[in-house]
Protein backbone atom coordinates (compact mmCIF):
# COMPACT_ATOMS: atom_id res chain seq x y z
CA UNK A 1 0.00 0.00 0.00
CA UNK A 2 0.98 3.54 -0.84
CA UNK A 3 0.09 6.96 1.04
CA UNK A 4 1.48 10.19 0.37
CA UNK A 5 -0.53 11.99 3.69
CA UNK A 6 -0.50 15.58 4.69
CA UNK A 7 -1.06 14.91 8.18
CA UNK A 8 1.31 12.96 10.48
CA UNK A 9 1.50 9.39 10.95
CA UNK A 10 2.21 6.52 14.24
CA UNK A 11 4.93 4.16 13.11
CA UNK A 12 4.44 2.03 15.79
CA UNK A 13 0.48 1.85 15.30
CA UNK A 14 1.58 1.42 11.24
CA UNK A 15 3.83 -1.58 11.81
CA UNK A 16 1.07 -3.04 14.24
CA UNK A 17 -1.56 -2.87 11.70
CA UNK A 18 0.74 -4.06 8.64
CA UNK A 19 1.96 -6.95 10.63
CA UNK A 20 -1.92 -8.09 10.80
CA UNK A 21 -2.22 -7.53 7.32
CA UNK A 22 1.09 -9.77 6.58
CA UNK A 23 0.28 -12.34 9.08
CA UNK A 24 1.57 -15.05 7.05
CA UNK A 25 5.10 -13.98 6.45
CA UNK A 26 7.92 -15.24 8.96
CA UNK A 27 9.82 -11.87 8.24
CA UNK A 28 8.93 -7.79 8.70
CA UNK A 29 11.19 -5.27 8.19
CA UNK A 30 10.24 -1.59 8.99
CA UNK A 31 12.50 1.79 8.46
CA UNK A 32 11.58 5.26 9.23
CA UNK A 33 12.98 8.47 8.66
CA UNK A 34 12.62 10.99 11.15
CA UNK A 35 13.35 14.98 10.68
CA UNK A 36 16.66 15.07 12.29
CA UNK A 37 16.88 18.84 14.08
CA UNK A 38 20.53 19.74 13.19
CA UNK A 39 21.53 18.92 9.76
CA UNK A 40 25.27 20.18 9.20
CA UNK A 41 25.84 22.72 12.43
CA UNK A 42 22.80 25.31 11.33
CA UNK A 43 19.72 24.26 13.52
CA UNK A 44 16.63 22.97 11.40
CA UNK A 45 13.65 24.17 12.47
CA UNK A 46 11.23 22.73 9.96
CA UNK A 47 10.82 20.65 6.99
CA UNK A 48 8.58 21.31 4.08
CA UNK A 49 7.89 18.63 1.62
CA UNK A 50 5.96 19.25 -1.64
CA UNK A 51 5.16 16.58 -4.10
CA UNK A 52 3.21 16.41 -7.66
CA UNK A 53 -0.29 14.81 -6.88
CA UNK A 54 -0.87 11.55 -8.95
CA UNK A 55 2.72 11.69 -10.19
CA UNK A 56 4.51 11.53 -7.26
CA UNK A 57 2.23 8.51 -6.00
CA UNK A 58 2.81 6.93 -9.80
CA UNK A 59 6.81 7.21 -9.04
CA UNK A 60 6.67 5.21 -5.66
CA UNK A 61 4.45 2.78 -7.45
CA UNK A 62 7.03 2.29 -10.22
CA UNK A 63 10.11 2.02 -7.32
CA UNK A 64 7.64 -0.56 -5.36
CA UNK A 65 7.19 -2.78 -8.64
CA UNK A 66 10.79 -2.81 -9.40
CA UNK A 67 11.25 -4.13 -5.63
CA UNK A 68 8.79 -6.41 -6.40
CA UNK A 69 10.24 -8.42 -9.31
CA UNK A 70 13.33 -8.38 -7.62
CA UNK A 71 12.27 -10.11 -4.34
CA UNK A 72 9.96 -12.67 -3.47
CA UNK A 73 7.92 -10.13 -0.99
CA UNK A 74 4.40 -10.95 0.67
CA UNK A 75 3.50 -7.01 1.72
CA UNK A 76 4.69 -3.87 1.63
CA UNK A 77 3.37 -0.42 2.75
CA UNK A 78 5.04 3.02 2.01
CA UNK A 79 4.16 6.32 3.59
CA UNK A 80 5.35 9.35 2.66
CA UNK A 81 4.56 12.69 4.76
CA UNK A 82 4.20 16.39 2.49
CA UNK A 83 3.55 19.79 3.92
CA UNK A 84 5.11 21.15 6.80
CA UNK A 85 7.46 19.08 9.18
CA UNK A 86 9.00 19.57 12.67
CA UNK A 87 11.88 17.91 13.83
CA UNK A 88 11.33 15.24 15.31
CA UNK A 89 8.37 13.96 12.73
CA UNK A 90 8.13 10.94 11.08
CA UNK A 91 8.98 11.75 7.01
CA UNK A 92 8.77 8.34 5.40
CA UNK A 93 8.07 4.65 6.49
CA UNK A 94 8.26 1.76 4.57
CA UNK A 95 7.49 -1.69 5.87
CA UNK A 96 8.40 -4.92 4.05
CA UNK A 97 6.97 -8.45 4.83
CA UNK A 98 8.39 -11.89 3.13
CA UNK A 99 9.04 -15.41 3.66
CA UNK A 100 12.82 -15.01 4.98
CA UNK A 101 14.87 -11.97 6.27
CA UNK A 102 17.13 -11.66 3.99
CA UNK A 103 14.48 -11.00 1.24
CA UNK A 104 12.95 -8.24 3.86
CA UNK A 105 15.74 -6.81 4.72
CA UNK A 106 17.09 -5.72 1.13
CA UNK A 107 13.57 -4.85 -0.48
CA UNK A 108 13.23 -1.77 2.31
CA UNK A 109 16.67 -0.91 1.71
CA UNK A 110 16.12 -0.84 -1.81
CA UNK A 111 12.67 1.21 -1.26
CA UNK A 112 14.38 3.59 0.49
CA UNK A 113 17.45 3.84 -1.61
CA UNK A 114 15.36 4.62 -4.31
CA UNK A 115 12.63 6.57 -2.34
CA UNK A 116 15.83 9.14 -1.43
CA UNK A 117 16.51 9.52 -5.81
CA UNK A 118 13.95 8.96 -7.42
CA UNK A 119 10.49 9.11 -5.79
CA UNK A 120 8.99 12.70 -6.78
CA UNK A 121 9.36 14.61 -3.60
CA UNK A 122 11.07 17.76 -2.75
CA UNK A 123 12.12 18.97 0.06
CA UNK A 124 13.11 22.56 1.78
CA UNK A 125 14.72 22.91 5.24
CA UNK A 126 13.59 26.08 7.65
CA UNK A 127 17.02 26.94 9.14
CA UNK A 128 17.79 29.54 11.39
CA UNK A 129 19.63 31.01 8.65
CA UNK A 130 16.88 30.79 6.22
CA UNK A 131 15.47 28.25 3.91
CA UNK A 132 17.41 25.49 1.89
CA UNK A 133 16.39 23.30 -0.64
CA UNK A 134 17.87 19.34 -0.02
CA UNK A 135 19.22 17.47 -2.67
CA UNK A 136 20.45 13.68 -2.48
CA UNK A 137 23.63 13.31 -1.14
CA UNK A 138 26.53 11.43 -2.98
CA UNK A 139 26.30 9.06 -0.09
CA UNK A 140 22.17 8.56 -1.44
CA UNK A 141 23.26 8.38 -5.30
CA UNK A 142 25.91 5.70 -4.56
CA UNK A 143 23.60 3.39 -2.55
CA UNK A 144 21.05 3.49 -4.94
CA UNK A 145 23.50 2.68 -7.73
CA UNK A 146 24.49 -0.37 -5.43
CA UNK A 147 21.51 -2.46 -6.77
CA UNK A 148 21.95 -1.54 -10.30
CA UNK A 149 24.50 -4.21 -11.09
CA UNK A 150 23.64 -6.86 -8.29
CA UNK A 151 21.27 -9.67 -9.45
CA UNK A 152 18.84 -10.65 -7.41
CA UNK A 153 20.64 -12.24 -4.23
CA UNK A 154 21.26 -16.07 -4.01
CA UNK A 155 18.89 -17.85 -2.18
CA UNK A 156 19.36 -21.21 -0.85
CA UNK A 157 16.52 -22.94 0.61
CA UNK B 1 -3.32 28.81 -22.46
CA UNK B 2 -0.51 25.90 -21.25
CA UNK B 3 -0.64 25.11 -17.51
CA UNK B 4 2.82 25.23 -16.51
CA UNK B 5 3.96 23.91 -13.05
CA UNK B 6 7.12 24.86 -11.14
CA UNK B 7 8.60 22.49 -8.28
CA UNK B 8 10.87 23.04 -5.56
CA UNK B 9 13.37 25.67 -6.21
CA UNK B 10 12.03 26.03 -9.61
CA UNK B 11 8.99 27.75 -8.01
CA UNK B 12 10.76 30.10 -5.80
CA UNK B 13 12.71 30.94 -9.03
CA UNK B 14 9.28 31.10 -11.01
CA UNK B 15 7.98 33.44 -8.27
CA UNK B 16 4.95 30.95 -8.05
CA UNK B 17 4.20 27.42 -8.08
CA UNK B 18 2.11 27.45 -11.60
CA UNK B 19 0.61 29.85 -14.07
CA UNK B 20 -0.79 29.71 -17.09
CA UNK B 21 0.97 30.56 -20.10
CA UNK B 22 -0.07 30.93 -23.57
CA UNK B 23 2.55 29.85 -25.99
CA UNK B 24 3.75 31.88 -28.39
CA UNK B 25 3.46 30.01 -32.22
CA UNK B 26 7.54 29.66 -32.35
CA UNK B 27 7.03 27.63 -28.93
CA UNK B 28 7.10 24.12 -30.27
CA UNK B 29 8.77 21.61 -27.19
CA UNK B 30 10.02 21.99 -24.18
CA UNK B 31 13.01 23.63 -25.27
CA UNK B 32 11.10 26.49 -26.59
CA UNK B 33 9.45 26.92 -23.64
CA UNK B 34 12.45 26.29 -21.82
CA UNK B 35 14.32 29.09 -23.77
CA UNK B 36 10.71 31.60 -23.83
CA UNK B 37 10.90 31.42 -19.60
CA UNK B 38 14.46 32.39 -19.24
CA UNK B 39 14.11 35.22 -21.40
CA UNK B 40 11.07 36.48 -19.49
CA UNK B 41 12.89 35.44 -15.97
CA UNK B 42 16.67 35.29 -14.98
CA UNK B 43 16.11 33.37 -11.65
CA UNK B 44 14.47 30.89 -13.65
CA UNK B 45 17.37 30.72 -16.55
CA UNK B 46 19.92 30.03 -13.92
CA UNK B 47 18.34 27.55 -12.17
CA UNK B 48 17.64 25.73 -15.87
CA UNK B 49 21.58 26.19 -16.22
CA UNK B 50 22.65 24.46 -13.08
CA UNK B 51 19.86 22.06 -12.85
CA UNK B 52 19.02 18.67 -13.89
CA UNK B 53 15.32 19.64 -14.36
CA UNK B 54 12.95 17.10 -15.60
CA UNK B 55 9.90 17.80 -17.62
CA UNK B 56 6.23 16.28 -17.34
CA UNK B 57 4.14 16.53 -20.01
CA UNK B 58 -0.16 16.16 -19.27
CA UNK B 59 1.38 13.15 -15.94
CA UNK B 60 4.32 11.67 -18.25
CA UNK B 61 8.11 12.21 -18.58
CA UNK B 62 8.77 13.92 -21.84
CA UNK B 63 11.95 14.23 -23.10
CA UNK B 64 13.61 18.03 -24.13
CA UNK B 65 12.37 18.03 -27.50
CA UNK B 66 8.72 16.54 -26.58
CA UNK B 67 6.01 19.15 -28.60
CA UNK B 68 3.74 20.71 -26.49
CA UNK B 69 0.91 22.28 -26.99
CA UNK B 70 -1.63 25.37 -25.44
CA UNK B 71 -3.88 22.41 -23.79
CA UNK B 72 -0.77 20.55 -22.35
CA UNK B 73 -0.29 20.22 -18.34
CA UNK B 74 3.70 20.98 -18.39
CA UNK B 75 5.64 20.21 -14.82
CA UNK B 76 9.27 21.20 -14.42
CA UNK B 77 10.79 19.33 -11.96
CA UNK B 78 14.30 19.98 -10.03
CA UNK B 79 16.16 16.79 -8.66
CA UNK B 80 13.97 15.38 -6.58
CA UNK B 81 14.61 14.88 -2.72
CA UNK B 82 12.44 12.28 -0.74
CA UNK B 83 12.63 10.69 2.48
CA UNK C 1 18.01 -2.90 25.49
CA UNK C 2 17.70 -6.48 25.94
CA UNK C 3 14.84 -8.68 26.44
CA UNK C 4 14.54 -12.56 26.62
CA UNK C 5 10.46 -13.15 27.81
CA UNK C 6 8.33 -15.78 28.40
CA UNK C 7 5.64 -13.74 27.10
CA UNK C 8 4.30 -12.33 23.68
CA UNK C 9 5.04 -9.02 22.95
CA UNK C 10 3.03 -6.83 20.33
CA UNK C 11 5.63 -5.20 17.86
CA UNK C 12 4.32 -2.15 17.06
CA UNK C 13 4.10 -0.92 20.90
CA UNK C 14 7.58 -2.17 21.48
CA UNK C 15 8.80 0.01 17.70
CA UNK C 16 6.52 3.36 19.37
CA UNK C 17 8.41 3.16 22.88
CA UNK C 18 11.61 2.90 20.97
CA UNK C 19 11.13 5.61 18.55
CA UNK C 20 9.76 7.78 21.62
CA UNK C 21 13.24 6.54 23.42
CA UNK C 22 15.62 7.36 20.40
CA UNK C 23 13.74 10.89 19.53
CA UNK C 24 17.08 12.27 18.22
CA UNK C 25 17.89 9.31 15.40
CA UNK C 26 17.07 10.59 11.94
CA UNK C 27 16.73 6.61 11.19
CA UNK C 28 15.17 3.73 12.85
CA UNK C 29 14.79 0.15 11.35
CA UNK C 30 13.21 -3.06 13.05
CA UNK C 31 13.28 -6.78 12.28
CA UNK C 32 10.27 -9.11 13.20
CA UNK C 33 10.65 -12.48 13.28
CA UNK C 34 7.68 -14.21 13.65
CA UNK C 35 6.69 -18.74 13.67
CA UNK C 36 5.51 -19.45 10.23
CA UNK C 37 3.22 -22.07 9.74
CA UNK C 38 4.98 -24.12 7.66
CA UNK C 39 8.60 -25.34 7.35
CA UNK C 40 8.90 -27.47 4.72
CA UNK C 41 5.96 -29.07 3.72
CA UNK C 42 5.21 -30.31 7.19
CA UNK C 43 2.25 -28.26 9.27
CA UNK C 44 4.15 -26.74 12.33
CA UNK C 45 1.72 -26.66 15.30
CA UNK C 46 4.28 -24.73 17.80
CA UNK C 47 7.68 -24.03 18.87
CA UNK C 48 9.64 -24.11 21.44
CA UNK C 49 12.44 -22.10 22.39
CA UNK C 50 15.04 -23.00 25.31
CA UNK C 51 17.56 -20.38 26.86
CA UNK C 52 20.40 -20.62 29.25
CA UNK C 53 19.68 -17.87 31.46
CA UNK C 54 22.14 -15.48 31.87
CA UNK C 55 24.49 -16.60 29.62
CA UNK C 56 22.06 -16.09 26.66
CA UNK C 57 21.10 -12.61 27.66
CA UNK C 58 25.43 -12.26 28.16
CA UNK C 59 25.66 -13.77 24.51
CA UNK C 60 23.11 -11.02 23.54
CA UNK C 61 24.98 -8.21 25.22
CA UNK C 62 28.13 -9.45 23.28
CA UNK C 63 26.65 -9.65 19.61
CA UNK C 64 25.18 -5.87 20.09
CA UNK C 65 28.50 -5.01 21.65
CA UNK C 66 30.12 -5.98 18.13
CA UNK C 67 27.57 -4.40 16.24
CA UNK C 68 27.83 -1.00 18.29
CA UNK C 69 32.06 -1.61 17.76
CA UNK C 70 31.16 -1.43 13.83
CA UNK C 71 28.52 0.69 13.60
CA UNK C 72 27.47 4.43 15.26
CA UNK C 73 23.93 3.98 16.90
CA UNK C 74 22.06 5.69 18.95
CA UNK C 75 19.70 3.26 20.55
CA UNK C 76 19.31 -0.98 20.34
CA UNK C 77 16.55 -2.86 21.09
CA UNK C 78 16.30 -6.85 20.99
CA UNK C 79 13.61 -8.81 22.21
CA UNK C 80 13.73 -12.48 22.24
CA UNK C 81 11.02 -15.13 23.28
CA UNK C 82 11.60 -18.10 24.64
CA UNK C 83 8.81 -20.82 25.53
CA UNK C 84 6.19 -22.33 23.80
CA UNK C 85 4.83 -20.27 20.35
CA UNK C 86 2.21 -20.27 17.70
CA UNK C 87 2.43 -19.86 14.30
CA UNK C 88 2.33 -15.81 13.41
CA UNK C 89 3.73 -15.39 17.21
CA UNK C 90 6.81 -13.14 17.20
CA UNK C 91 9.71 -14.65 18.10
CA UNK C 92 12.41 -11.88 17.84
CA UNK C 93 12.55 -8.43 17.04
CA UNK C 94 15.42 -5.83 16.73
CA UNK C 95 15.17 -2.51 16.37
CA UNK C 96 18.27 0.38 15.81
CA UNK C 97 18.48 3.78 15.77
CA UNK C 98 20.78 6.01 14.33
CA UNK C 99 21.88 9.06 12.80
CA UNK C 100 21.43 7.61 9.00
CA UNK C 101 19.68 4.84 7.51
CA UNK C 102 22.85 3.03 6.17
CA UNK C 103 23.87 2.44 9.40
CA UNK C 104 20.82 1.32 11.14
CA UNK C 105 19.93 -0.82 8.16
CA UNK C 106 23.31 -2.90 8.17
CA UNK C 107 22.87 -3.20 12.05
CA UNK C 108 19.70 -4.73 12.67
CA UNK C 109 21.09 -6.81 9.86
CA UNK C 110 23.84 -7.85 10.89
CA UNK C 111 22.19 -8.51 14.74
CA UNK C 112 19.74 -10.65 13.16
CA UNK C 113 22.79 -12.70 11.27
CA UNK C 114 24.23 -13.41 14.80
CA UNK C 115 21.23 -13.79 17.12
CA UNK C 116 20.66 -16.75 14.19
CA UNK C 117 23.93 -18.48 14.59
CA UNK C 118 25.66 -16.99 17.84
CA UNK C 119 22.35 -16.58 20.75
CA UNK C 120 22.34 -19.05 22.78
CA UNK C 121 18.71 -20.41 22.11
CA UNK C 122 17.48 -23.73 21.11
CA UNK C 123 14.42 -24.23 18.93
CA UNK C 124 12.56 -27.09 18.78
CA UNK C 125 9.70 -27.13 16.01
CA UNK C 126 6.13 -29.44 16.98
CA UNK C 127 5.16 -30.49 14.09
CA UNK C 128 2.60 -33.10 12.73
CA UNK C 129 4.83 -35.76 12.70
CA UNK C 130 6.59 -35.20 15.30
CA UNK C 131 9.31 -32.65 17.13
CA UNK C 132 12.33 -31.62 15.92
CA UNK C 133 15.42 -29.80 16.65
CA UNK C 134 16.18 -26.84 14.36
CA UNK C 135 19.50 -25.30 13.47
CA UNK C 136 20.73 -22.75 11.61
CA UNK C 137 20.25 -23.04 7.68
CA UNK C 138 23.54 -23.05 5.50
CA UNK C 139 21.97 -19.52 4.24
CA UNK C 140 22.28 -18.29 8.18
CA UNK C 141 25.99 -19.19 8.40
CA UNK C 142 26.44 -18.05 4.80
CA UNK C 143 24.59 -14.39 6.00
CA UNK C 144 26.78 -14.21 9.28
CA UNK C 145 29.88 -14.97 7.50
CA UNK C 146 29.24 -12.00 5.65
CA UNK C 147 30.37 -9.69 8.27
CA UNK C 148 33.25 -11.04 8.68
CA UNK C 149 35.82 -9.82 5.98
CA UNK C 150 34.14 -6.53 4.91
CA UNK C 151 35.52 -3.47 7.27
CA UNK C 152 32.96 -0.50 8.60
CA UNK C 153 30.84 0.56 5.58
CA UNK C 154 32.37 3.93 4.38
CA UNK C 155 30.20 7.13 5.29
CA UNK C 156 30.18 10.34 3.47
CA UNK C 157 29.17 13.29 5.16
CA UNK D 1 28.14 -32.78 43.17
CA UNK D 2 28.77 -31.52 39.85
CA UNK D 3 25.85 -29.90 38.25
CA UNK D 4 25.22 -30.50 35.06
CA UNK D 5 23.16 -28.94 32.39
CA UNK D 6 21.91 -30.35 28.99
CA UNK D 7 20.32 -27.89 26.23
CA UNK D 8 18.35 -28.59 22.87
CA UNK D 9 18.83 -31.91 21.51
CA UNK D 10 21.27 -33.22 24.14
CA UNK D 11 18.30 -32.57 27.43
CA UNK D 12 16.34 -35.08 25.00
CA UNK D 13 19.35 -37.39 24.33
CA UNK D 14 20.10 -37.66 28.15
CA UNK D 15 16.40 -38.14 29.07
CA UNK D 16 16.53 -34.75 31.28
CA UNK D 17 17.38 -30.87 31.12
CA UNK D 18 19.76 -31.63 34.25
CA UNK D 19 21.54 -33.62 36.94
CA UNK D 20 23.70 -33.45 39.85
CA UNK D 21 26.83 -35.95 38.94
CA UNK D 22 29.28 -37.03 41.25
CA UNK D 23 32.67 -36.97 39.56
CA UNK D 24 34.84 -39.88 39.25
CA UNK D 25 38.35 -39.19 40.83
CA UNK D 26 39.97 -39.34 36.81
CA UNK D 27 37.21 -37.03 35.77
CA UNK D 28 39.23 -33.86 35.08
CA UNK D 29 38.54 -32.60 32.14
CA UNK D 30 35.22 -31.93 30.27
CA UNK D 31 36.57 -34.14 27.77
CA UNK D 32 36.66 -37.19 30.25
CA UNK D 33 32.67 -36.10 31.65
CA UNK D 34 32.00 -36.84 27.92
CA UNK D 35 33.43 -39.92 28.14
CA UNK D 36 31.99 -40.90 31.32
CA UNK D 37 28.40 -39.37 30.38
CA UNK D 38 29.02 -41.37 26.78
CA UNK D 39 29.56 -45.02 28.63
CA UNK D 40 26.25 -44.52 30.78
CA UNK D 41 23.78 -43.45 27.91
CA UNK D 42 24.33 -44.42 24.44
CA UNK D 43 22.21 -41.60 22.54
CA UNK D 44 24.06 -39.29 24.77
CA UNK D 45 27.26 -40.65 22.94
CA UNK D 46 25.67 -40.46 19.27
CA UNK D 47 24.74 -36.81 19.70
CA UNK D 48 28.09 -36.04 21.18
CA UNK D 49 29.59 -37.52 17.96
CA UNK D 50 27.60 -36.09 15.70
CA UNK D 51 27.39 -32.53 16.90
CA UNK D 52 29.59 -29.84 17.06
CA UNK D 53 28.48 -29.25 21.10
CA UNK D 54 29.95 -26.42 23.31
CA UNK D 55 30.50 -26.16 26.97
CA UNK D 56 30.12 -24.08 29.38
CA UNK D 57 31.76 -24.03 32.63
CA UNK D 58 30.46 -21.66 35.72
CA UNK D 59 28.59 -19.51 32.87
CA UNK D 60 31.80 -19.22 30.97
CA UNK D 61 32.66 -21.45 27.58
CA UNK D 62 35.53 -23.97 28.25
CA UNK D 63 37.24 -25.56 25.84
CA UNK D 64 37.22 -29.93 25.85
CA UNK D 65 40.89 -30.02 27.54
CA UNK D 66 39.26 -27.53 30.68
CA UNK D 67 39.48 -28.59 34.25
CA UNK D 68 36.05 -29.14 36.17
CA UNK D 69 36.04 -30.17 39.78
CA UNK D 70 32.61 -31.54 42.06
CA UNK D 71 31.34 -27.74 42.49
CA UNK D 72 31.18 -26.88 39.07
CA UNK D 73 28.05 -25.91 37.12
CA UNK D 74 28.65 -27.55 33.69
CA UNK D 75 26.57 -27.12 30.79
CA UNK D 76 26.72 -29.09 27.32
CA UNK D 77 25.33 -26.86 24.44
CA UNK D 78 24.25 -28.19 21.02
CA UNK D 79 24.44 -25.68 17.83
CA UNK D 80 22.26 -22.70 18.96
CA UNK D 81 18.94 -21.42 16.85
CA UNK D 82 18.08 -18.53 17.37
CA UNK D 83 15.67 -15.79 16.19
Amino acid sequence: MIRVCADSFDPGAELSAFEKNASGAGAVVSFTGKVRDAAGSDGVKALCLEHYPGVTERSIQEIENKARERWKIDETLIIHRVGELAPGDPIVMVCVASAHRREAFEAADFLMDYLKTEAMFWKKEIRDSGEVWIEPRNADYKDAARWKDSGRHDEEE
Amino acid sequence: MARILFFGKLADAAGGRSCDFSLAPDTRTIDDLVSALSAKEAALAAVFNENAVRFIVNEMIASRDAAISDEDEIAFLPPVSGG
